[in-house]
């Protein structure tokens, strides 16, 4: 690989990204999954960087899932998004950053649709004044959570406590990173580094001292595919995409996965386990699993939260051997314990999968 | 009867020009704005059907325009149009009053680093049917070490509007069979596959060649463009198409992965055009009075066209587009030109 | 092994790196116009069996050179070798030897 | 002048001959007996051998055949007339039949009569353990005449003696001379003689002058006629009373000896095998592989003569000349198994080394037979045949609606298979079995695959049939299935009767009495393999000549200059000559081509050759147009579709931009007038 060429396309794909003031909107996904990644990076935003984020607890889902399965026609599903909008614009705020992939491609779809058909832009303000007696304003700036942590990737590397370094070896972790399909494969200009080469993440493992790996499958869909999974029948795509995946990363013996969409991590961590279950196949060391863990997850690591309050056990493949190989000290007794302290239930133990 | 002639560009076209107009007594400038003379030609190994060495070619392009004024390393800083003759300063300080301009800026290579997925400058088994051409020329490119398995894919940045070039740059797909010919020669043992939307082999034993290709050197045609390159751990390709004839998706590994780079205006045409007010089409090749009859005459009196500056064109197509010029400035210089009275209705009337 | 009630999908993407290389030479020794085809389908159009089933030997051609001999043998198992297709061929393909050749060299296991 | 019957007496008491060596031995006659004996041992081995091979059935039939008085006329007329006579080479070249029969029979007579001689002098020497098996080849070396005794039937005897000596010398003489000049004899290839070929071919040469040397030095002493007394007289004159003929009778001995020592390795074998051969053949034996029993009797029956070299339409290139019967019938005795395939794929089966082999050798069916032995075990699939079912209604000259519809699907359907709306059956649907025909037709019409390929026949075809008022049925009209003879050609004999046995049993419901086919490759395997009992089964040309000759068709005559190629498989295949000419002499004037008839060239576009390629093809067509091009015709025709397309084809080369001859069918041709 020429790293170089790589730098010149990333240099023509940079977005503008605000530095502070944003209004932020939550993932359905993440909420449910990853909860502790959406704190984490709130409080990496606010409290350790001191950023002006704001959330609503009256924002809702932005649809996407409804609107990628066909259940609901694109009218709703702009006026949804137009009515987070008016709550943004009612706020004072006029950039918009989500902690959703879905979203984030859908938003940029909305406003590219909107820019083309001014009508139907028009329309939309009608349908959001009859229904909520609202009005809205576009954002300015529209970005995604993971561009706000890549903007901010110095500023952690400066705060970090470690690096993403094999505190055994001394050599740099070896990062395998995903980005959502939604991010920047429908509008590259919108995505950091663009769609065949996206930077977003490389940038962050950059910053904190890790090894990118350019695997052949890199720009393959995870396999979530919203019908694929949803559908038990389509399950067997959804499973054989993330497959070819892991078949192709798996000469580069990757450390470990970060992503910044919230089906990614889910279908990149259970699959793994489904993987193993259904064939003995497992792609980590010795049995275990590559760890595919959020951006802020990572985040979080680097810069020495407890793994158990970042919500690594909520992860099926399990992420001890990627903490030790940081250097992370962690008690395994805390693993399933909840924030009071009580026990949550430790998960029946995998027969292949370690 | 010694008119000035200036012409613009010392690529082949306008060294075949330069070399006719000064057979017929006029009196020729040429200026290149590179070092070198014979532009494309100069940096190509042999040429299709017949791979004649390209150097031949050129040779005798210069032998016969020997003794034409010619400045390289030159451009046009600024051009007025007088009542019918144009008065023209060259970069390198010189002002040329000349009663007829040809332009003969010819083409750059498409630049393959702009179809990303190709991974052209960024990985390491990936080169330009130049690259390959200098390859063949000098014997040495780190890139080429035995390969075992090579691919040639054909519209790198033709018949693809996303890269800004709706039409078919004609010559590649004669060079890639060519090219894997060669390649094939080189290395025998080597499997080469060629990926083609279609194979345009439209002119004379151009068929020939392909047969030759499939018959004599086995090389494999495969109908489909190649959508996506990646690396692997060993750092060989892995090639993504799909087999048009077949309707099904197909992967390959490659040591060698070759772009055809089509052919794409001049950088200096947008300059050119403002200088010379000469319209630029939407396809960024300047527009001819007439693409029928008058191919080689500008919209602007005066002002010639010749070569691949009008758009892709072979290489006897660019020469014989070249003498054509000749004989249209001919015409221009004795028909119309010296009738100072009638000139503007003239023009009219035979421009 | 655990049953999820679902599994992976055999890939329908074409392997080049499968493709037997020594077997096809071993064909273009017995009949070389197998590489000199340039997929016209006028065999196919003309084919006297192929009224009734599919019989192709383009595709049989494109089968063997896409790694996947099974097919080829099967677009040609009820072949009649009634020589419709060598006198179409503008290649001049030798079609019945072709044919008699692909079977021999890629039935043998 | 005393009475013959005095002299038979006058013999009791003076014999006219007189055993000049009493022990009726002398060492010169080892290294013949040597050779004989050898060569005996060989031949009977051989036999049984061949023999046991062959399947019981067949012995049996050949046993039977010998009793069965009209094949064993067949045999006698056939053994005389081919193995001495050598009739069929006369017909075509007398000079060749000359030397051939010279030899044959010549050599034939001086053993007969040398035996005669012995019975009626020295019988007792007949008796083998007396001799019996040199001594009347040296006859003249052990006895001398009884001078004064010789009588008119002595003389007679060493007149023919001589007479027959002569004439195989003359013959002789003619096979060195074709050694060096064969054309002069009507040969322009001549095969390469095997290292065996050459030891006997030069003996072969030898034996014959040493022995009028050898008897002419006798003559005197053991008499002699015409030739061998004058040369007695002058090697008399030469070298006065020292004749030392010793030397010679060895070196003649020796040649014999060598000659059938080498034999059964040498071309020459063919003298006694064609025997055996004719004799199979005409029991109706028919070889089942290439080189195993009858076939054997076949391959040592060629004589390696190199007639089929000439005849063999690939000789237009010499690289091709190896691929010749001959050559192909040398490995096959050589059991050189990569050989033997090669020249096996290449043939066209033109038939015509068949045809014209003075032997009779059929090497295109021991071609077929070898493919047989590669191509027959490969895979196949025809389960979806069984689907196949022709459906047309009776056209008349009236009737000339669209005919209904055929689409046998299930096959494609038990594959799942589905062609989108192919010929308006909905996707993969299987449109429900149609009763095959709305009516019994008369005559019931087979187009072939390759008839498909050129409509202009099916066309003429139909507006013949229209014209004379044919009541008839289009059996293919969409497209039916292969005849099975190109699967025959190639060696695949079990896919072929597959196929045969679907399309018998379609003619058989069609209820037809008359089947007419437009293609002679289709024509053949239905005469010959389909067995279609009380259907009679014609090529359209004579179908067509048929409807002239009846005044069912009207043809009006004119003055157009045509001239006829004989398709292989129409000419030499079926014997069809007469007919299409017949036809054609009713429409225009036919010229002659340089060859024709059973000569004719094959078109080059062949079926049989299974690995022939375009070039060669081209070269071969070009040749077979060259032929047909003497007369000037204005038009070339034929009465095949292959040839049709092929010189249709060839016509357009650059080679022939300036003729201005066109190609047209027989049916055409009669529809134009």
């Amino acid at each position: 690989m020429i790293y170089e060429g790589k730098q010149k396309i990333w240099s023509e794909y940079q977005k503008e990204i605000p530095d502070d003031h944003y209004f932020y909107v939550r993932s359905c996904i993440r909420q449910s999954f990853f909860p502790a990644s959406e704190a984490t990076f709130l409080d990496i935003t606010r409290n350790v960087l001191g950023k002006d984020i704001f959330e609503t607890e009256h924002h809702t889902t932005c649809g996407g899932i409804a609107y990628h399965s066909d259940t609901i026609p694109q009218e709703t599903v702009m006026t949804i998004i137009a009515r987070q909008f008016a709550l943004m614009a009612k706020h004072g705020y006029e950039n918009y950053v989500c902690s959703c992939i879905t979203s984030f491609g859908l938003y940029c779809e909305t406003m590219e649709t909107w820019r083309e058909y001014p009508e139907l832009e028009a329309k939309i303000r009608e349908n959001l004044w009859k229904s909520c007696k609202l009005e809205f304003a576009k954002p300015k700036f529209l970005v995604h959570a993971s561009d706000l942590i890549y903007k901010y990737r110095n500023l952690i590397a400066a705060q970090a406590v470690r690096k993403l370094v094999n505190v055994h070896t001394g050599e740099p972790l070896k990062v395998v990173e995903h980005i959502g399909c939604h991010y920047s494969k429908m509008f590259p200009s919108k995505g950091v580094g663009g769609a065949e080469y996206p930077y977003v993440l490389v940038g962050m493992i950059e910053a904190w001292g890790g090894e990118i790996v350019d695997y052949p499958e890199r720009r393959h869909c995870c396999g979530f595919g919203f019908r694929q999974y949803f559908i038990k029948g389509n399950r067997g795509y959804s499973l054989s995409n993330t497959h070819k995946k892991f078949e192709s990363m798996e000469p580069f013996k990757p450390d470990l996965i970060i992503t910044n969409c919230p089906g990614c991590p889910y279908f990149l961590d259970r699959w793994q386990y489904v993987i193993a279950e259904s064939t003995g196949k497992t792609y980590g060391q010795d049995g275990h699993g590559i760890p595919a863990l959020t951006y802020e997850e990572v985040a979080g690591l680097v810069m020495g939260y407890d793994p158990w309050d970042l919500g690594l056990q909520t992860h099926q493949v399990g992420v001890e051997p990627l903490l030790d190989k940081m250097g992370v000290e962690y008690d395994p007794a805390k693993k399933y314990l909840g924030k009071d302290g009580k026990d949550l239930g430790s998960p029946q133990p995998c027969a292949c999968l370690k | 009867m010694k008119n000035n002639i200036l012409i613009i560009g010392g690529g082949p076209a306008g060294l075949e020009a330069s070399a006719q107009l000064q057979r017929m007594g006029y009196n020729v400038i040429l200026i290149e704005r590179s070092a070198k003379l014979g532009g494309h030609l100069a940096k190509w190994d042999r040429l299709f059907p017949d791979r004649v060495p390209a150097d031949e070619v050129l040779g005798g392009l210069l032998r016969a325009a020997e003794g034409v004024k010619c400045f390289t390393d030159t451009d046009i800083r600024a051009i007025n149009r007088l009542e019918k003759s144009y008065n023209v300063r060259l970069t390198n300080g010189i002002t040329v009053l000349s009663d007829a301009v040809l332009v003969a800026s010819g083409f750059d290579l498409f630049n393959a680093v702009r179809k990303e997925e190709y991974g052209y400058g960024i990985y390491n088994q990936v080169m330009t049917n130049a690259d390959l051409e200098a390859y063949f020329k000098t014997g040495n490119d780190k890139r080429i070490e035995n390969p075992k398995k090579i691919g040639f894919v054909h519209c790198v940045g033709s018949r693809d509007e996303k890269s800004g070039c709706r039409s078919c740059s004609k010559v590649c797909c004669a060079t890639a069979v060519k090219q894997a010919i060669e390649i094939k020669q080189a290395f025998p043992q080597a499997e080469v596959f060629c990926f083609y939307m279609d194979l345009r082999l439209f002119g004379r034993h151009y068929e020939d060649l392909y047969l030759e290709a499939q018959k004599e050197y086995g090389v494999r045609f495969i109908r489909g463009r190649v959508a996506e390159v990646s690396e692997n751990y060993d750092g060989t390709l892995l090639v993504k198409a799909e087999d048009t004839v077949a309707s099904k998706p197909l992967k390959v590994t490659l040591d060698l992965l070759v772009l055809m780079s089509g052919m794409r205006p001049s950088a200096s045409v947008k300059e050119l055009g403002e200088h010379l007010g000469m319209m630029v089409e939407e396809d960024g090749y300047f527009s001819v009075r007439s693409g029928i009859s008058a191919g080689q005459r500008s919209p602007q009196p005066g002002i010639f066209l010749a070569g691949a500056a009008t758009g892709p064109k072979t290489l006897p197509e660019t020469l014989a587009d070249a003498r054509a010029a000749a004989m249209e400035i001919e015409r221009y210089l004795t028909e119309i030109f010296p009738d100072a009275r009638n000139y503007k209705q003239l023009v009219k009337e035979r421009w | 092994m655990v049953d999820f009630g679902f599994g992976l999908v055999p890939s329908s993407r074409i392997n080049l790196d499968l493709f037997d290389k020594e077997k096809y030479e071993e064909l273009a020794a017995m009949e070389p116009d197998v590489r000199i085809c340039m997929a016209c389908g006028s065999c196919t159009a003309v084919c006297t069996a192929g009224k009734f089933v599919p019989t192709s030997l383009r595709e049989a051609i494109e089968a063997i050179k896409n790694a996947n001999s099974e097919k080829a043998l099967q677009m040609l198992e009820s072949c009649q070798l009634c020589g419709k297709c060598s006198m179409v061929c503008p290649r001049g393909i030798n079609t019945r030897h072709l044919i008699l050749s692909i079977t021999k060299v890629y039935s043998k296991k | 002048m005393t009475p013959l019957f005095n002299l038979l007496a006058a013999q009791a008491e003076v014999p006219e001959v007189i055993d000049r060596i009493p022990s009726g031995f002398s060492y010169f006659v080892i290294p013949f007996t040597v050779g004989i004996v050898f060569f005996l041992c060989w031949i009977g081995v051989g036999c049984v051998r061949l023999l046991r091979a062959v399947p019981r059935t067949d012995r049996l039939r050949l046993w039977k055949s010998l009793f069965i008085p009209k094949t064993a006329a067949k045999n006698i007329k056939e053994l005389f007339c081919d193995c001495l006579f050598h009739v069929k080479i006369w017909q075509r070249k007398p000079l060749l039949g000359y030397m051939h029969s010279a030899i044959a029979f010549g050599w034939f007579m001086i053993i007969i009569l040398g035996h005669i001689e012995v019975a009626l002098f020295v019988p007792a020497r007949l008796n083998v353990t007396r001799g019996g098996l040199f001594y009347p080849i040296f006859y003249r070396y052990f006895v001398w005449m009884n001078p004064g005794h010789t009588t008119l039937r002595g003389a007679f005897f060493f007149f023919l003696m001589d007479f027959f000596l002569l004439y195989i010398l003359s013959g002789i003489a003619l096979a060195v001379f074709k050694r060096f000049r064969s054309i002069v004899l009507g040969m322009r290839h001549t095969t390469k003689p095997s290292f065996a070929d050459r030891v006997s071919l030069y003996s072969l040469w030898m034996i014959f002058p040493l022995r009028l040397l050898a008897e002419s030095f006798t003559a005197d002493l053991s008499g002699g006629s015409f030739l061998t007394i004058p040369v007695n007289q002058f090697w008399h004159f030469l070298f006065g009373d020292k004749l030392w003929f010793m030397p010679c009778w060895w070196a003649y001995s020796i040649c014999l000896g060598l000659f059938f020592a080498a034999m059964p390795f040498s071309r020459y074998m063919h003298i006694l095998t064609e025997v055996l051969w004719i004799l199979l053949r005409n029991a109706g034996i028919k070889p089942n592989h290439p080189r195993k029993g009858v076939a054997e009797a076949e391959i040592y029956a060629c004589s390696s003569c190199g007639l089929c070299l000439d005849a063999c339409p690939m000789n237009v290139q010499k690289k091709n000349l190896k691929f010749s019967s001959v050559y192909f019938i040398r490995f096959l005795r050589r059991h050189n198994e990569k050989k033997i395939n090669a020249i096996a794929d290449k043939c066209l089966m033109c038939d015509k080394c068949h045809a014209l082999c003075p032997v009779g050798v059929d090497a295109p069916a021991l071609r077929r037979a070898q493919r047989a032995t590669v191509n027959n075990s490969l895979p196949y699939d025809y389960s979806y045949l069984g689907s196949v079912v022709s459906k047309d209604t009776v056209r008349t000259a009236k009737d000339t609606g669209a005919a209904a519809e055929l689409r046998p699907y299930s096959a494609a359907a038990k594959r799942g298979w589905t062609r989108p709306g192919s010929d308006g059956c909905p996707e993969g649907m299987v449109s429900e079995p149609i009763q095959p025909y709305s009516s019994i037709p008369e005559v019931l019409y087979f187009a072939g695959c390759m008839t498909h390929l050129t409509p202009r026949i099916i066309k003429s075809v139909e507006k013949v049939f229209e014209a004379a008022g044919v009541e008839y049925a289009f059996a293919d009209r969409d497209g039916g299935i292969c005849c099975g003879r190109p699967l025959m050609l190639a060696g695949k004999t079990d896919a072929a009767a597959a196929t045969i046995a679907v399309n018998k049993k379609m003619i058989q419901e069609s209820g037809c009495s008359t089947l007419v086919l437009s293609c002679p490759i289709c024509f053949k395997v239905f005469k010959e393999e389909y067995h279609l009992e009380g259907i009679k089964v014609v090529h359209y040309t004579q179908f067509i000549n048929e409807l002239i000759a009846s005044g069912r068709l009207k043809v009006e005559k004119t003055d157009r200059k045509m001239v006829y190629h004989d398709p292989c498989e129409l000419g030499r295949g079926c014997g069809v000559y007469l007919e299409p000419r017949a036809a054609l002499s009713q429409v225009g004037t036919l010229v002659k081509a340089s060859k024709e008839y059973d000569e004719s060239i094959c078109c080059g576009g062949s079926l049989g050759s299974l690995t022939l390629d375009t070039h060669d093809r081209t070269k071969i067509s070009e040749a077979s147009l060259d032929s047909l091009l003497v007369g000037k015709p204005e038009t070339i025709v034929t009465a095949c579709p292959l040839c049709l397309k092929t010189f249709s084809e060839a016509v357009s080369n650059a080679k022939y931009l300036t003729e201005t001859v066109q190609v047209k069918d027989f049916a055409e041709v009669v529809c134009e007038h």
